[in-house]
């Protein structure tokens, strides 16, 4: 494993430990997907698939996979037994109703409102909202799992530039540098990365946050 | 009653330049093939396409796309088919963007006979621009319209020959919506049952919401 | 059958003639009910029924009662094949969204604007309104079928005095006297039944009405 | 996770005297009635219960009125229970009385997180009186509110051990939209099936909303 991904790894593990026992729970295509493979022992979540399905299960072996059986990504998965199918009307009620506990996703930008930019780069990269929008608005709690710093710019800014996906819906941001809440007062960092230190956590990070007194070490 | 059951040529007769046209799936999964083959080969154009997406250069929505002949798109995503952005860059196609289930409810809105719904997502977002805000308990809602089309497109596992049908895992996506909210329906469906053989329980779509029905299920596109 | 029986029979076997091939028909509670036992030959029709399904056949042989399988009155009957049930949302939708063809219900007073009162009689009668307001609005064609006076009360009016169940909605008006179209510009008496006057339907009418030049007899 | 399947009296420790209660039914077909018996039980007073109608005297939510367990009914029909009429005449039950359509998307969006949907029904009747009244393209909609409840009662004929749903023709009704629209869902079923028995494309109500499932089908309120 490269360091880089190694990194993603921690970020990965560490989102993980976010989800208890029950939790239903939407990843997000990328990064987020790969939650699903580091589960903590006896911790059994349900993950929804915001195309139609809940019981979402890894992929399928070599040549067993079903046509109609995909990921948000169109990528083959399988369904859990106890898992159920629905029309798309019936799977953003499920989002947007709050039934989803968790919903995990990617950034272009997190600021310190909680306002998340995912889904366009004016005059470069417009591929859609998708199901981000709904997601972001209607789960329960809205955790950001990205790579802290995209090129060496933050990624984690005063303000977002972007358009948003959501306005002051982010609860959690894990990066590979530490994790962070978003409280009415602003962000905090609970959790640092073994051998980080915080001032390399603020020269990465274009917004102003707060440091919990018994701060911790972030545990893949 | 009339025989349902009919050729997509036949079928596909009713649509016309310019018309807005539902097509079903989410990333081509559950998308009709061989109606879209079938609209590549009647030459329609100008076309207003709502969907979840433009699908992939290759399949679904995207071949409409990469054929020319839409004129515009309703979708909730598009960075799967670089040939839309192309042309969205390049003014050939207007790219409207809706978040998927402001349009899984706009489409059941264009069906259910509601003039629109209150929905909180794009709150605080471009999505909001234009549109009108409505405070309920305190909490602000943008108010989204009914969307509906003179065509619908759809792919369904099993009909009965009174159109009643069954979709299959994440293959029923916008299928059953969009046939409630379209002047026409057509159902490309893999598969054809006897009338009484599909359980009342089971059926996802009534038949009488089904004009035509389409035998697919072969190679498509090749 | 007497002649009260003759009479209601009248009024079905007419509204009957009024279905095409291929409707999709929502029929009321009472004497609406019955128009399901007179379809002209080679009209085969779809009943809907509100509580969940189309497909309505018609009551089962005594002992082969399904208690999941009733009609909007509670009341027993069959599932043809090529049936399919959905729930409450859906079938509203269907109601709403136009995709009933003909709605045929019964009324305590309509008036000359096509207003109908069908739900309440204020400090008397207060059943509640069901689904008759949906299906008043959202059905494509609204017949409503009823004697033409109720203990010699006139019950078409010239405006409707008891709270309404939808404000011009109603299209035609079928009674034991005759046919009445709802028009743009008022009531038209179109067919009147043998043996009765059009002085006859007037001294029986609250309402003014116009007369078509080519009056037909009503035809059972 | 947590095993779901209880009995009646253990699943409605939760329903609290003051609490509003969606039950499932249409005319008590499709109605809990063993959970009904359970209410009665408990003694459990002074609720507001949201269901299609008060049923009979002797049947369905009719019976929680005969014992004088509610305080108000939001139902679109009480021609069937004479009760209902007359404490409703007493002043001793608010009666709410909603059209059926309405009632169905009002529960609707409650499950859905909408802020509430435009409908014609009720245009120029009692019906639209102290409510918005919003135009859209030229047509006059009421703006109608969504409910919630803090418990939903409700009936299924099947369910695995994760709370799967399956209703049965026409006693399905209500009862899917209800287990969207309530804080605390618990079902009543005919037969409880292992897990993966179900198809997932025959499931009406997901696992993931229903929290208590209680074993019916025995003589109800006998």
């Amino acid at each position: 494993m490269d360091a880089r991904e190694q990194m993603r790894e921690l970020i990965v593990r560490r989102v993980a430990r976010e989800l208890k026992d029950g939790d239903v729970v939407n990843l997000g295509i990328g990064l987020p997907t790969k939650v699903a493979n580091h589960l903590p022992e006896g911790v059994e979540v349900i993950f929804q698939s915001e195309n139609g399905f809940v019981g979402l299960g890894p992929a399928p072996e070599p040549g067993e996979e079903d046509p109609d059986v995909v990921n948000a990504g169109a990528q083959p998965v399988t369904i859990l037994p106890g898992g159920a199918c629905f029309c798309s009307a019936t799977s953003f009620a499920l989002i947007r109703g709050g039934h989803v506990d968790v919903t995990v996703l990617g950034a272009l930008e997190v600021d310190q409102y909680g306002n998340l930019a995912s889904w366009m780069i004016p005059g470069k990269l417009v591929p859609g909202m998708g199901g981000a929008m709904d997601l972001t608005v209607g789960a329960k709690r809205v955790i950001v799992a990205m790579e802290h710093t995209n090129k060496g710019r933050p990624k984690i800014v005063a303000e977002c530039q972007l358009p948003l996906t959501a306005a002051r819906e982010v609860d959690l941001i894990v990066t590979e540098m530490g994790v962070m809440e978003v409280r009415p007062d602003g962000l905090w960092l609970v959790e640092i990365a073994p051998g980080i230190t915080v001032d390399e956590v603020r020269a990465a990070t274009a917004a102003p946050f707060n440091v919990v007194d018994d701060l911790k070490v972030m545990q893949a | 009653m009339g025989k349902k059951v009919t050729t997509r040529q036949e079928a596909l007769k009713a649509v016309r330049d310019g018309m807005t046209i539902m097509i079903g799936g989410f990333l081509a999964v559950g998308t009709p093939e061989g109606l879209i083959d079938g609209l590549l080969e009647s030459g329609v154009r100008d076309l207003v396409v709502i969907g979840n997406d433009t699908g992939f250069v290759d399949k679904g929505i995207g071949r409409l796309v990469v054929a020319k002949r839409c004129r515009e798109v309703i979708v909730s995503h598009v960075g799967t088919n670089p040939e839309t952005g192309r042309q969205m860059n390049s003014g050939e196609l207007k790219v409207t963007l809706v978040p998927q289930g402001t349009l899984a409810e706009q489409v059941r809105a264009g069906g259910a006979g509601l003039g629109g719904i209150l929905t909180p997502t794009g709150i605080g977002t471009v999505v909001a621009e234009g549109k009108q805000v409505v405070q309920v308990a305190g909490k602000d809602y943008l108010l989204e319209l009914p969307l509906r089309a003179d065509v619908a497109l759809i792919k369904a596992h099993k009909a009965d020959e009174k159109g009643n049908l069954v979709y299959r895992r994440s293959a029923r996506n916008f299928n059953p919506l969009m046939a409630m909210a379209a002047d026409l329906v057509i159902a490309e469906v893999d598969e054809i049952v006897p009338v009484g053989s599909l359980d009342p329980d089971a059926i996802m779509t009534p038949g009488l919401l089904v004009d035509m029905i389409v035998p697919g299920g072969a190679c498509h596109g090749c």
